[in-house]
């Protein structure tokens, strides 16, 4: 990543890691909801940005990992975090695993529509069997627990220890962009065809990328339900599927800053649209606001929030550049 | 020395009087936080609630136990997975001291659970899963509108009273569905009444042919239903254009015919369901309420509004207990499980799980209202099934 | 389950199933034949139903009323509203990435639900059918059939042959398709692409309007109702195979009975079946049912 | 280049603008050659064809085709569009599986392996239509290519900058096809020829022992098309290349063997002298039979 990306990122970590001292518990607990749905964006961003997946069935996996967090953490005591959490990410990366192995065969708009197929039975398997609780959800009643050190039920610990999470899984998919195998995704997405004339068998890449995005998805479900306490099938439902595909859009594709930046300013633009300090009895109709600056957005920023510096650069310098492609030239 | 002592006793005395006489003329407003749908499926039921409970406190005087109430409003859009974000908003952003809310009753439970938590006072204005004041009660949970059990039971005693021996329930498969059919067939087989088939189908699945014809085959004396909403408006219709309603009597909840009459039309009428409150019940209290209501709001009241108008009343006789203190949990919810609610829909008590223990009242549709017809039940109250309160 | 009550469920579930093609027929021009992703396809149906509800009163008090009249109206309303959508919002978008289309009709999916709640309340709805269509055929000694239903399937079967015949057997027809797979080629042959995309765009705006208002009387007219088509015409245009009209009603048929028949027999699993259906389908031949046209 | 180029006036005539090309050192003009058959030694046979046939439903697109690759020598393969010269390098290169026949690579039956195996058994090829990756460099194009010999994935830490074989591969594949100058730059800027010689650059840093080339000087003009042949020219010691062209003139002076394709199936193959005076080559051209 050139130099002014890396102070970017940096200084954004450092904002998050310095919020907490400036702001209540409120505050607190909106940003590691954000940040929760950052960790989200990314997973996704593995798939859409880098290997041109357009998977539309992402909250099955993350439902899958707040329902495991649930449903393997004991009644009476809390669980440790060293064993809970990797299981809720395996959980859904088993499940990723399977519906990667079959949607894979195809391609284009039914590849999306598979995902969708796939993540919809989840959700009704949740909604209608006794297994996750019917639809009124269940409770988590023992938040887990790192043996004295680290006792998620405190919300600013619960805030260092997403923000962790987010810096770890930010910093893992930056390195594996920058590695052989994120070479090899990068391949695919530009021109498949080429990649398997060189020799590359793309299918088990395909499913590796899969895989590895539904673990990380399975990851912000457990944060999620571990904040909330409370798992309900409509975290599984194809509208949080929908929300997260936005939130890189419109972030910006192909970047890992894209899909912190779209998670933040989706979730943001929602605050601003609600509150009733501003828009008082208006705020009642907060979709109209949030639909309007979104179709702005593809409107003004064809290439997200990310690609808006570059874009008045080119404005202001006047250099016609080829935006598209000296940006991706590595 | 003594006197010394004494003396300080007594300033020190005086001044706690003081502050408490100060807090009472100033203290500061009651900030009651109202998280109801004003978006999506439920809006109408959403603004219906907050008129109700509005129209109680102006009845007041904009004051209850003596404080200013001051409102703060969340849109929940039936969503419970931005329930627990919603209700920590009202709560932690705003700090209010009372939660209203919700119609869903997935963004309930959610509620109930951080309200539990964080020992906020709570009223439910309608979700009726009977977990709230259930397996997840709480002392400082109250719920002003009904169980789903409640209004199954009450029919379940009319149908058996009446002698109708084989039944087919049909509903949506989800929580509200089950309790209704649930409380329905408990009454039901103890009236010596047989409920021959369960039908259900995916929620919000609203093509109710295939089983329609399932229920033409079954030929059962009658069947007991559960839809509201759109479901409810369609299923009337689909039921009457069949030409079931014409050989096989259709019961239901009451929610299958309120707020939706005025789109089902013709297909409604006669049709007979239970719930705590009916038009025309023409008590002086109902009419005055009623009257009030409409010259505000220029609409027609709805069970949605009454239950609203009661939570107002809930909290009004509370806070009086406790001078307006919202930290004195005990004497709060003693005073009112004491307490006897003077509601529009007649006067109910409220049960040692904080849900109301109410008259539940079977109606029959005749041009656009649910006229009353008798008392299904008398203050029937909810078993409360898993709570240790 | 006896004869008689089987051959019910078959009407039951091709009746359905025609419903369904009528409602996925919007979205069958605009992302079948165009490739547009309209996530918007909902909201379409929906200002037809609230079209249905609203200018009923409006349409009696100046012509004189008629279902039909209302009908006529309001997909005239329908194909101006297409020609100026298409012009403001998705003119730009062609030579874009398709996610910029997702992205852009997820916030009209915001705007309409927001604009509907402003002009039409948030109250249920029912429209009624014309006098003459209201009546019920006896069926069976129990059981008796709306004829409005069965008008319903008639507007479909006829909507579904008329699609076909312009789309594989005109010149207008062969234009859209070629312009779909291969859009500067058409171009460069002289055939104005932009304007003959507006049309097919509000054309299919229209088709999903008068969806909207024909389903009304049987769906009822309520907020949000967008919401629950939308995902199901994604699966029938998809299952059918994108840019096929005979695959859209032979995918649309087979939902029907899949659903109808589910809920009977397997009532537990009903709301997993049609995606497990899609699933099957689509891992068995990877392109959908029929290739285009 | 159009079918029509394929005019009679070149065919018959040995036309003394073919022998009186300035033998430049590296294209050795193509009689110097001693006919493949006339090898003493055996001959090395890499890639192999036996009796491929390939059915699109009613259609035959091949019949029976058989065809050798020897080690050293370049191997035209020409006929006019539709004669299924494509749809041979396709079978060969394993994208689409024959109706029925053999294909043995390096003395192995690859005839059920997938495309990429057969790439990493050593058989690289290029396409008519540009398949490059316009948003990467030209370097980062040579060295995905050649990074798919050493693969190793598992190594998610380590940059693809530091995986040295596949930074070498690509340095030398780009500076043997002469785009030294202009390794920075994106791909998707360069001109035509330029694209035409990062394919074959691609395909290069992959180190194949066979090259299949679907028209590699199609849309070239004359200067490029030089210097193209004196990279082929080059590459054939130690690699067997199978050449798809229309440009009778650059195919006459480079192949050692020539096969002409019509419809599907193979109506001869010899030395460029043999075909030239062949009688079905010229029926089939002049049609007359």
């Amino acid at each position: 990543m050139t130099h002014s990306k890396t102070i970017f990122t940096a200084l954004v970590f450092a904002a998050l890691a310095l919020y907490p001292v400036f702001t209540g518990s409120y505050g607190v607990d909106l940003v590691t909801k954000i940040m929760i749905y950052a960790i989200f964006a990314l997973s996704l961003e593995l798939l859409v940005g880098a290997t041109g997946l357009i998977c539309f069935g992402q909250a099955a996996f993350f439902g899958i990992g707040a329902y495991a967090a649930v449903l393997l953490s004991p009644e009476g005591s809390a669980p440790s975090l060293l064993w809970l959490l990797p299981a809720c990410v395996l959980a859904s990366a088993a499940y990723a695993l399977a519906v990667g192995a079959l949607s894979l065969r195809t391609k284009g708009a039914y590849f999306i529509m598979v995902t969708l197929a796939f993540a919809q039975m989840a959700y009704y398997m949740v909604h209608d069997t006794p297994l996750g609780g019917g639809t009124d959800g269940i409770y988590l009643t023992m938040k887990p627990v790192l043996g004295s050190l680290l006792d998620l039920d405190k919300s600013t610990t619960l805030y260092g220890f997403t923000l962790l999470m987010l810096a770890g899984v930010f910093g893992f998919l930056a390195l594996l962009g920058r590695s052989t195998f994120g070479r090899a995704l990068a391949g695919i997405r530009v021109n498949e065809q080429r990649m398997r004339a060189t020799g590359f068998s793309t299918y088990p890449y395909k499913l590796a990328a899969f895989t590895i995005s539904g673990g990380i998805a399975g990851l912000a479900g457990f944060l999620f339900a571990v904040k909330d306490g409370f798992v309900n099938p409509e975290m599984m439902s194809w509208h949080l599927s929908g929300a997260v595909l936005i939130m890189i859009i419109l972030g910006g594709l192909g970047h890992l800053r894209g899909a912190l930046l779209g998670a933040f300013a989706f979730a943001l633009l929602q605050e601003f649209f609600k509150s009733e300090a501003v828009f008082g009895d208006f705020a009642k109709h907060w979709h109209l606001g949030l639909g309007l600056s979104i179709i702005a957005s593809v409107v003004f920023l064809p290439r997200g929030l990310v690609g808006l510096p570059g874009q008045l650069k080119v404005r202001l310098m006047g250099r016609n550049s080829l935006p598209e492609v000296r940006r991706e030239a590595v | 020395m003594t006197q010394t002592k004494s003396r300080l006793h007594l300033i020190a005395a005086a001044a706690i009087f003081c502050a408490s006489a100060a807090s009472a003329q100033t203290q500061p407003k009651l900030k009651v936080g109202l998280m109801l749908p004003y978006t999506g499926t439920y809006a109408s039921l959403g603004t219906a609630i907050e008129n109700g409970f509005k129209q109680f406190v102006t009845e007041q005087g904009g004051k209850l136990g003596g404080r200013e109430i001051e409102f703060v409003k969340v849109d929940d859009a039936s969503d419970p997975s931005k329930a627990t974000d919603n209700v920590n908003k009202l709560i932690k952003r705003d700090n209010v001291d009372v939660l209203i809310g919700s119609v869903h009753s997935g963004v309930a439970m959610a509620m109930a659970k951080v309200a539990k938590d964080t020992g906020t006072l709570m009223i439910v204005p309608n979700a009726g899963a009977g977990a709230i004041t259930g397996a997840m009660c709480a002392p400082n949970v109250f719920r002003s509108s009904f169980s789903m059990w409640q209004s199954g039971y009450a029919m379940g005693d009319v149908m058996a009273k009446k002698g109708i021996k084989k039944v087919v329930t049909i509903t949506w498969k989800y929580a509200a569905g089950d309790e209704s059919v649930g409380g329905f067939k408990e009454a039901f087989e103890k009236g010596g009444g047989q409920v021959v088939k369960e039908l259900n189908l995916p929620f919000p699945n609203v093509e109710f042919q295939a089983l329609l014809t399932e229920i033409a085959a079954t030929k059962p004396d009658a069947v007991y239903t559960f839809f509201a909403g759109g479901g409810a408006v369609k299923f009337v219709k689909d039921y009457a254009g069949t030409g079931l309603k014409k050989s096989i009597p259709l019961y239901g909840a009451g929610f299958l015919t309120d707020g939706t009459l005025e789109a089902q039309g013709a297909d409604a009428d006669g049709l007979l369901t239970t719930l705590h409150y009916a038009d025309a019940l023409n008590t002086p209290r109902d009419n005055a309420f009623r009257l009030a209501y409409a010259k505000a709001y220029k609409l027609q009241p709805d069970v949605y509004a009454v239950q609203g108008y009661d939570a107002a009343q809930m909290l009004g006789v509370g806070l009086a207990a406790v001078k307006g203190d919202t930290t004195k949990k005990a004497e709060f919810a003693a005073a009112l499980h004491k307490a006897k609610i003077d509601s529009p829909r007649g006067a109910f008590t409220i049960s040692k799980f904080n849900n109301p223990v109410q008259d539940i009242y079977l109606r029959q549709v005749s041009g656009k209202e649910n006229k009353l017809v008798s008392i299904a039940s008398k203050a029937l109250t909810d078993p409360g099934r898993g709570c240790k309160l | 389950m006896d004869f008689s009550i089987f051959l019910i469920q078959c009407l039951n579930a091709l009746q359905y199933g025609l419903l369904l093609f009528l409602v996925a027929s919007g979205l069958t021009l605009i992302f079948g034949i165009m490739g547009v992703i309209n996530l918007a396809h909902g909201s379409f149906y929906m200002i037809g139903a609230y079209m249905a509800y609203a200018l009923a009163p409006i349409v009696g008090a100046t012509l004189g009323g008629g279902f039909f009249a209302t009908l006529a109206v309001g997909v005239v309303l329908a194909v101006l509203l297409g020609y100026v959508l298409e012009w403001a919002f998705f003119s730009f978008l062609y030579e874009r990435e398709h996610l910029q289309q997702v992205l852009m009709t997820y916030g009209l999916i915001l705007v309409f639900e927001e604009l509907r709640s402003l002009l039409a309340g948030d109250e249920v709805h029912g429209v009624a059918p014309p006098d003459f269509l209201a009546g019920t055929l006896a069926l069976g000694d129990v059981m008796t059939y709306p004829v409005y239903r069965l008008f319903i399937s008639g507007v479909c079967l006829a909507l579904a042959l008329g699609m076909y015949f312009v789309f594989t057997r005109t010149r207008l027809g062969m234009m859209i398709r070629a312009g779909s797979t291969n859009r500067e080629m058409v171009q460069s042959l002289g055939i104005d692409i932009k304007f003959l995309y507006r049309v097919v765009f509000a054309a299919g705006l229209g088709v999903a309007v008068l969806a909207g208002m024909v389903a009304a009387p049987v769906s009822s007219v309520y907020p949000n109702m967008g919401d629950s088509v939308l995902i199901i015409c994604f699966v029938i245009v998809v299952i059918g195979g994108i840019g096929s009209i005979r695959g859209a009603l032979l995918a649309a048929l087979l939902i029907g009975f899949v659903d109808t028949f589910g809920k009977v027999f397997l009532p537990q699993a009903a709301g997993v079946l049609v995606y497990v259906l899609m699933a099957l389908i689509l891992l068995w031949k990877p392109d959908g049912l029929f290739k285009a046209g | 280049m159009k079918p029509s180029d394929i005019s009679l006036g070149v065919l018959p005539a040995t036309s003394p603008a073919l022998s009186a090309v300035p033998a430049t050192p590296a294209v050795p003009s193509a009689s110097a050659i001693p006919a493949a058959s006339a090898l003493p030694a055996a001959p090395d046979i890499l890639l192999r064809g036996h009796d491929i046939t390939r059915r699109w439903g009613g259609l035959v697109a091949l019949d029976g085709v058989s065809l050798a690759l020897e080690r050293g020598t370049v191997h035209a393969v020409i006929g006019t569009n539709g004669a299924g010269k494509s749809t041979l390098i396709n079978i060969l290169s394993g994208e689409i599986p024959p109706s029925s026949g053999r294909v043995e690579l390096l003395g192995q039956d690859v005839t059920g392996c997938t495309q990429p195996k057969r790439a990493r058994l050593g058989l690289g090829r290029s396409y008519q239509r540009n398949t490059i990756y316009p948003t990467f460099t030209v370097f980062e194009n040579c060295r995905l290519a050649a990074q798919a010999a050493t693969q190793q994935p598992w190594q998610w830490w380590r940059s693809a900058q530091h995986c040295e074989a596949s930074m070498s591969a690509a340095r030398q594949a780009a500076s043997r096809a002469g785009l030294n100058e202009l390794l920075d730059r994106p791909a998707g800027l360069l001109s035509h020829g330029q694209k035409r010689q990062l394919e074959i650059a691609m395909c290069l840093a992959t180190a194949p022992q066979v090259l299949l080339l679907d028209e590699p000087l199609a849309g070239m003009g004359a200067e490029e098309t030089e210097r193209m042949l004196a990279l082929l020219a080059e590459l054939k010691t130690g690699h067997a290349i199978l050449l798809v062209e229309h440009d009778m003139d650059a195919v006459f002076r480079i192949a050692e063997c020539i096969t002409v394709m019509v419809n599907g199936t193979v109506i001869a193959s010899d030395t460029p002298d043999g075909i030239r005076n062949s009688p079905q080559v010229r029926a089939a051209y002049l049609g007359d039979h």
